[in-house]
């Protein structure tokens, strides 16, 4: 981890991780035992379900909990339904885990065969909302959103992560058929991606309108990116989709060439695994492998009170369970020594200023955090900005006061929704 | 319209009750006030300027006008015979004005001594001026005439350490002695010969 | 009869008592209480013209047109609250400089007024005596109270009447100077108050 | 003219009406917690003391000097403050509805103000001429705004910090207030 | 490995590695070129003072931790540093209880009032300073303190002499001997030269916020000159006004605790200059001989109404599409 330096005048600068090149392949992970898919409706014991335990899936099956619910799944193999728990995630939003007990000895992909492949987007949200990468079809088909450009996230928006930049160099050509297959889907009027302006392996880009971001976190945070290349700037409260942009992963390209070239669906992630030492390893893995089969495939050890992480050290989520499964927009998995955690603490802001010096969005977080701490979420906002804030995570990284800042914020956010939706 | 009258009517009777009795309460305890004004405020000063005056200064104060300035004087006739007069004068100090009084033998215009008798210093910082007499004294003895200003500003007086505007009000209200006593003297001189 | 009026009486010495439970009436509290002798001067004078003004206004309410009765409070008030002032210039002078501007502001301390019509405006004459008795007793033990612990540290002296001192700690001590000044009376009242608020806590 | 300047920064910050005088403690106290409503209090204070201070002045030297009727002045000067405030709030309501709306709620506060009552007996106590009359109530009175939007200012983070159980509210308001006043100590003498 | 306890957290799961006690030890270390030389020129007195002030200091959070039953936060050594600047700011020769009353002060009224760490909007250590000073003022006259001692050079505290004698106790004082110490005054706060250090050393490590001991240090100068060149005779140079007294120790690391001052940058240049500007007006033409601690109290003072001024927030104003 980067440490403060020992004359500290200026800012500290975080910088992106370019390409590892040492590793050229993702290695496959065979199918396990047992899978776990994660189903983002909670179950409803009073209705009756369409699914239930000893129900037999065929490969690519849509799953769905109720006639009327909207969220699915897709089984990424044939077998048998085993049986439901539940999962609830940071802010206490339930989900469901549906476990799978695959049967190689079955056929099962007709549901697929049955279905003719059409190049629509109507057919694209009802049957690949899960693909490898999770390509965010019901968002770009929300006639809420006006959807006009496209930004492929070539440039990994975490540090440490390399798996999006990986997948631009391996999987070059799959992707500019894929985004050939997307813009005949939608109404886009170009598809951007975001590639390091010092990444030094060469990827053909043809028909990609190439934006250059530099290394220094965030600028490929998807509101940097908007502000910096598409000199739009995103108004307290909006997101890209409200001016009419959307970022996707370069693996849903990936994904969706190779869906429409063989016609069966994909389920193989790409994941790029950081042990303890920061070493990498980079595997394909089926969507529903808990995590725990990657770490043991890799001898990563786990001990007591380490922290398994979904995704980048400054914005990523830390799991408690490494049955966790792979899901389709899970890019990276850090695991992080005990030893290196560092300490947070539960004292007030001592208005060092810091976060204040290094917040890119300029919110004034040594404010914010005093009236997010005593509730007051519309007048945080109203006053201190926190709607600004692009979640980046640098104020908690330099606080001295080891608060959780970023936490707060998101939190914060997540009540003002509440708040005024209860309005 | 009942009601307009009767606002009006109970108004201007408890108006002019208050007025009435108020105006009795004035005239009532008028001579006392003025008696403990006296009292307080300058008997205690003019007891120390003058320890040794064959009369009373208090009952024979008389106001002297000139020029439109009015001014309470105190006659004194000391032990030995001089004649003395004391009055008050005002400078503004660290709290607010500083009241000194200030009695002089006539024959000479010599200050025999001066008194603070208002002031609103602090506590142990301004207020020696009138507890602690080492300041006070030195105007013991001067003529009215002599330089009264503090000495960083070229006079005669040592300001108390810690206490330069106090001491500088008290300068100020000697200075301001001086020029009412220059004014008046013709006046209260007649006044005492009365 | 008699127990409410025990209670119109006692309920300003603890549960209502100003300045403390009701926030008002702090100028005086703050200005005055150098010493205790100034506190009770203080408490005394606004005790008499709460007593009258209580009893007159609950004596006239029946008279007092409803639409001028807070300008009739205030000229009833005003003309006790001058009285007291003559007074105190005439038999205890000395006080009545030390008190100074404070004298005529008992008009507006918000206190005299806010009895006259939270209760005198709707009571009868005697527990309305009652009423104001109480809650001036209670404002002069408050101010008693600021000036006692304002003066023990401050001067090292209690001084409850005529001047001179019932106790002093002693000559080694130096008196906290700060306790005595301007700022001293806000942060003795603040830490009075946190005092009131634990006990009332237990 | 230079006097008047004079005059008018010593009733700002060195005799300020509140950290140096002690009067009007009970707004200050009661409108602090929110900067906005200091705002909209200091700014009715500025337009009922100026108002106040002139007539007071004139009903003092023009009435009751004239007849020589000085005892009155407490009952007459806290009837035409209480007259005034009811006025100006008419007057308000009706002409300027927009200004009503900011202040309304804090001009009846302010008939019981001892800054207003106050400024009008220290005006004739120090025997000021009108010009200076008027003078002294506005810095006055722009001393009593100042010093309660700083005391906002501060006590809007107060209210936010760790503060223990029983010093909360008004209590620790107090003691920001005595350190306030003991800060404001820096102007003696400046004039 | 499938029952191991793993630890949520949330992210970032990294750290800068700052910390506050990281921060109160480097402010401790840079104070210490001053505090060794005020223990040098004024002997075991003064250590025994810093001492005291420093450990009644932690003592008095200790114990008011326990009466109110919190978690005792002494190890971020805030108090530590409130006491060692109590004990630089005063005489070697003040009584020990004046000491630890001046620290209960500062630690109780300065800081544990207002919820502690992070809350206090006033400088603890200066709110102690100054109601001692209003209490008992002659336990911090520099020019009573060192009556016993033999010094090689004018015992008499500049400013105060400055005060009360004029412009011509000027030629007592050089301002070579201002910035080495040759002065009485505050255990170490007459050392210009080691505070500079100690100062400079923290602004480096990013430990105090450069734009206000700058603006601080500009509003002196500035101040002190026009006055200066106005009138030569009534006034004293600037560099009399920037290195006596307590002017260094208020630039480097009174004005800029960071509870009590601005963050963003023009409102730390006001309130710098601020600073600096109610000090040298505080000296030529107030009563107090030195304004450093009242000026720096009240920009504490001010500073929640300028530190709204700030940059726009990212897309704050900016129009929905
Ligand atoms: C918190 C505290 C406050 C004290 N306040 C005073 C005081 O105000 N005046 C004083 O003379 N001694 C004060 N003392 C000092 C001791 O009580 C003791 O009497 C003194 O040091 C004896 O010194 P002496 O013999 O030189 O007089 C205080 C001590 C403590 C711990
Ligand atoms: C006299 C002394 C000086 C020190 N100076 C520094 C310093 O300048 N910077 C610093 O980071 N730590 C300093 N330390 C603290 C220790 O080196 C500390 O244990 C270390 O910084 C902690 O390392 P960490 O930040 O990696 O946890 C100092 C310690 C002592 C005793
Ligand atoms: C009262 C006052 C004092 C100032 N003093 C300084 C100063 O001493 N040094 C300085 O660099 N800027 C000072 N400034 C600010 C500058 O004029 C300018 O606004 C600022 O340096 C712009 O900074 P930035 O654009 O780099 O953020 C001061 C501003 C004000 C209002
Ligand atoms: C709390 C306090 C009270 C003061 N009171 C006075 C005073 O009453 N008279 C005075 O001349 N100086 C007073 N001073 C100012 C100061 O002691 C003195 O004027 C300067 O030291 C210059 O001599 C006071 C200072 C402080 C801190
Ligand atoms: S998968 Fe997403 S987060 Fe991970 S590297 Fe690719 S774009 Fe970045
Ligand atoms: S945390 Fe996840 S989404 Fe974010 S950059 Fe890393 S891999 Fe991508
Ligand atoms: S996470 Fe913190 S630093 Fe990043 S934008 Fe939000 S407030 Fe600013
Ligand atoms: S970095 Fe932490 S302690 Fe420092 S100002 Fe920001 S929130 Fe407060
Ligand atoms: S007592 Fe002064 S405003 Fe209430």
């Amino acid at each position: 981890m980067i440490k403060r330096s020992f004359f500290a005048l200026s800012k500290p600068r975080l910088t992106y991780d370019l390409l590892d090149t040492s590793l050229q392949s993702a290695e496959p992970l065979a199918v396990p035992g047992s899978l776990t898919l994660l189903l983002p409706e909670k179950i409803d014991s009073a209705k009756k379900a369409l699914i239930g335990p000893g129900d037999a899936v065929k490969k690519g099956q849509k799953l769905k909990l109720y006639d009327d619910s909207t969220p699915y799944v897709l089984s990424p193999v044939a077998g048998t339904i085993k049986g439901f728990d539940s999962y609830s995630d940071d802010f206490g939003n339930k989900a469901t885990y549906i476990m799978i007990k695959p049967n190689p000895s079955a056929k099962g992909d007709e549901q697929w065969a049955q279905t003719n492949l059409e190049q629509t987007l109507e057919f694209a949200v009802g049957h690949l909302g899960q693909i490898p990468g999770a390509l965010p079809f019901s968002t770009l088909a929300n006639p809420d959103y006006d959807i006009r450009t496209i930004v492929v996230t070539g440039a990994d928006t975490d540090l440490l992560c390399d798996t999006c930049q990986f997948v631009c160099s391996a999987y070059a050509d799959q992707m500019a058929a894929g985004a050939r297959i997307l813009k005949a889907m939608i109404r886009a009027d170009r598809i951007c991606i975001t590639v390091p302006e010092n990444l030094s392996v060469q990827v053909d880009l043809d028909g990609f309108n190439i934006l250059r971001t530099s290394d220094t976190y965030p600028s490929n945070l998807p509101a940097m990116v908007m502000k910096d290349h598409l000199g739009k700037v995103l108004s307290p409260g909006t997101i890209p989709e409200n001016e009419g942009v959307c970022f996707i992963r370069p693996e849903a390209l990936v994904s969706l060439a190779r869906i429409y070239e063989t016609g069966h669906p994909v389920f193989d992630k790409v994941i790029t695994l950081i042990d303890k030492g920061g070493k990498r390893y980079r595997v394909k893995a089926t969507i529903g492998t808990p995590i725990s089969k990657i770490l043991s495939c890799f001898n990563v050890q786990i001990n007591e009170r380490d922290r398994v992480i979904i995704g980048g050290p400054m914005r990523g989520l830390a799991t408690y369970t490494v049955h966790h499964p792979v899901v389709p927009d899970m890019d990276t998995i850090m695991v992080q020594d005990r030893d290196v955690i560092a300490e947070l603490s539960d004292s007030a802001c001592v208005n060092c200023g810091e976060c204040i010096r290094i917040c890119p969005a300029n919110v004034p977080v040594n404010l914010l955090v005093r009236y997010l701490e005593a509730n007051l979420y519309e007048e945080a906002a109203d006053r201190f900005d926190l709607e600004s804030c692009i979640e980046c995570g640098l104020c908690s990284y330099v606080c001295r006061a080891r608060i959780p800042l970023y936490q707060y914020i998101r939190l914060g956010k997540h009540e003002l929704l509440t708040l005024r939706e209860n309005a | 319209m009942r009601e307009m009258l009767s606002m009006i009517v109970v108004l201007t009777v408890l108006t002019a009750v208050s007025g009435g009795l108020l105006a009795a309460v004035e005239q009532t305890t008028r001579p006392q006030i003025e008696e403990q004004v006296l009292k307080f405020q300058k008997e205690p000063a003019i007891k120390e300027i003058f320890p040794d005056a064959t009369n009373n200064p208090i009952q024979e104060r008389a106001d002297v006008t000139a020029d439109g300035t009015t001014l309470q004087v105190f006659p004194a006739v000391l032990s030995n015979g001089k004649k003395a007069v004391a009055f008050e004068a005002k400078g503004t100090g660290f709290g607010g004005p500083v009241g000194l009084m200030v009695g002089i033998n006539i024959d000479t215009d010599e200050i025999i001594a001066v008194r603070v008798t208002t002031h609103s210093e602090t506590p142990g910082i301004g207020s020696r001026a009138k507890e602690d007499l080492s300041f006070v004294s030195q105007f013991a003895g001067k003529s009215m005439s002599a330089n009264f200003s503090l000495k960083k500003g070229g006079g005669d007086i040592d300001a108390m350490s810690g206490a330069t505007v106090t001491s500088g009000g008290v300068s100020q209200a000697a200075i301001a002695a001086q020029a009412l006593y220059k004014k008046l003297k013709p006046e209260i001189v007649k006044q005492i010969a009365n | 009869m008699a127990q409410s009026l025990v209670k119109e009486f006692t309920k300003g010495l603890w549960a209502e008592i100003p300045p403390f439970r009701l926030v008002l009436g702090l100028c005086p509290t703050l200005a005055v209480t150098k010493t205790v002798e100034n506190g009770i001067g203080m408490g005394v004078a606004t005790t008499f013209v709460l007593v009258f003004s209580n009893i007159l206004i609950s004596m006239l309410r029946n008279i007092i047109p409803s639409k001028v009765r807070i300008a009739c409070y205030i000229v009833i008030i005003a003309t006790f609250v001058t009285i007291v002032e003559f007074m105190m210039q005439a038999y205890t002078y000395e006080l009545f400089l030390k008190l100074g501007i404070f004298i005529p502001l008992i008009v507006v301390n918000c206190i005299v007024l806010g009895r006259a019509e939270a209760f005198a405006g709707k009571n009868t004459v005697i527990p309305s005596a009652a009423d104001g008795l109480g809650m001036g007793i209670g404002f002069t033990m408050s101010l008693a109270a600021l000036g006692a612990v304002r003066e023990l540290i401050g001067a090292g002296t209690l001084t409850v009447w005529g001047g001179s001192p019932i106790f002093e700690i002693g000559h080694g001590y130096i008196p906290f100077q700060f306790m005595v000044e301007a700022p001293g009376a806000f942060i003795g009242l603040g830490l009075m108050l946190c005092l009131m608020n634990l006990i009332g806590q237990k | 003219m230079g006097d008047l300047f004079v005059l008018a920064i010593s009733c700002i910050f060195i005799n300020n009406i509140l950290l140096a005088q002690f009067l009007g403690n009970c707004p200050f106290l009661g409108t602090s917690k929110k900067m906005e409503t200091a705002m909209g209090m200091g700014m009715a204070v500025v337009f009922v003391l100026v108002m106040a201070g002139m007539i007071t002045w004139i009903v003092d030297v023009y009435l009751l000097k004239a007849m020589n009727v000085e005892f009155l002045r407490t009952v007459s000067f806290i009837l035409v403050i209480a007259a005034l405030v009811q006025f100006v709030e008419m007057f308000l309501k009706k002409s300027i509805p927009g200004l009503y709306a900011g202040l309304g709620i804090f001009l009846p506060l302010i008939t019981t103000n001892c800054a207003v009552m106050g400024v009008c007996l220290i005006n004739i106590k120090e025997e000021y001429t009108f010009i200076e009359a008027l003078v002294s109530s506005f810095a006055y009175a722009v001393g009593f705004g100042l010093a309660l939007v700083l005391f906002a200012g501060v006590r809007e983070r107060v209210i936010l910090s760790r503060v223990p159980k029983p010093l909360q509210d008004t209590s620790i308001g107090l003691v920001t207030a005595g350190l306030i006043a003991l800060i404001f100590t820096i102007f003696r003498g400046m004039v | 490995m499938t029952n191991t306890k793993l630890i949520v957290s949330h992210a970032p799961f990294w750290h800068s590695g700052d910390s506050l006690f990281q921060q109160n030890l480097n402010f401790l270390i840079a104070l210490v070129p001053a505090a060794l030389f005020g223990i040098f020129k004024f002997g075991a007195p003064a250590l025994g003072v810093l001492t005291l002030a420093t450990s009644s200091a932690m003592l008095w959070e200790v114990i008011m931790a326990i009466i109110s039953k919190q978690k005792i936060a002494i190890a971020d050594m805030e108090s530590a540093v409130i006491g060692l600047l109590f004990g630089m700011m005063v005489p070697a020769t003040m009584p020990w209880w004046v000491v630890i009353t001046g620290t209960f002060v500062a630690v109780v009224l300065g800081k544990y009032v207002f919820g502690g760490i992070g809350g206090n909007p006033f400088h603890p250590t200066l709110v102690g300073i100054a109601i001692l000073m209003m209490s008992w003022p002659a336990f911090l006259d520099f020019d009573t303190a060192y009556v016993s001692y033999q010094f090689d050079f004018t015992a008499l505290a500049p400013l105060a002499a400055l005060k009360s004698q004029g412009t011509s106790v000027l030629s007592s004082f050089s301002t070579y001997d201002l910035l080495m110490g040759n002065e009485v005054g505050g255990i170490g706060s007459t050392f210009g030269l080691g505070i500079i250090i100690g100062g400079i050393y923290l602004i480096l490590r990013g430990y105090t916020r450069w734009e206000i001991v700058v603006a601080f240090i500009a509003g002196i100068l500035i101040t002190a000159t026009l006055f200066y060149v106005l009138h030569p005779d009534t006034y004293a140079p600037p560099l009399f006004h920037l290195f006596s007294g307590y002017t260094l120790l208020g630039a480097f690391f009174l004005a800029v605790e960071n509870s009590s001052s601005p963050v963003h940058r023009i409102p730390m240049l006001v309130y710098g200059f601020l600073g600096g500007f109610m000090i040298i007006l505080v000296r030529n033409i107030g009563i107090y001989p030195d304004g450093t601690i009242l000026s720096i109290l009240l920009i504490n003072l001010i500073n929640p109404l300028i530190d709204v001024i700030k940059p726009k927030a990212l897309g704050k104003g900016v129009s929905h599409a």
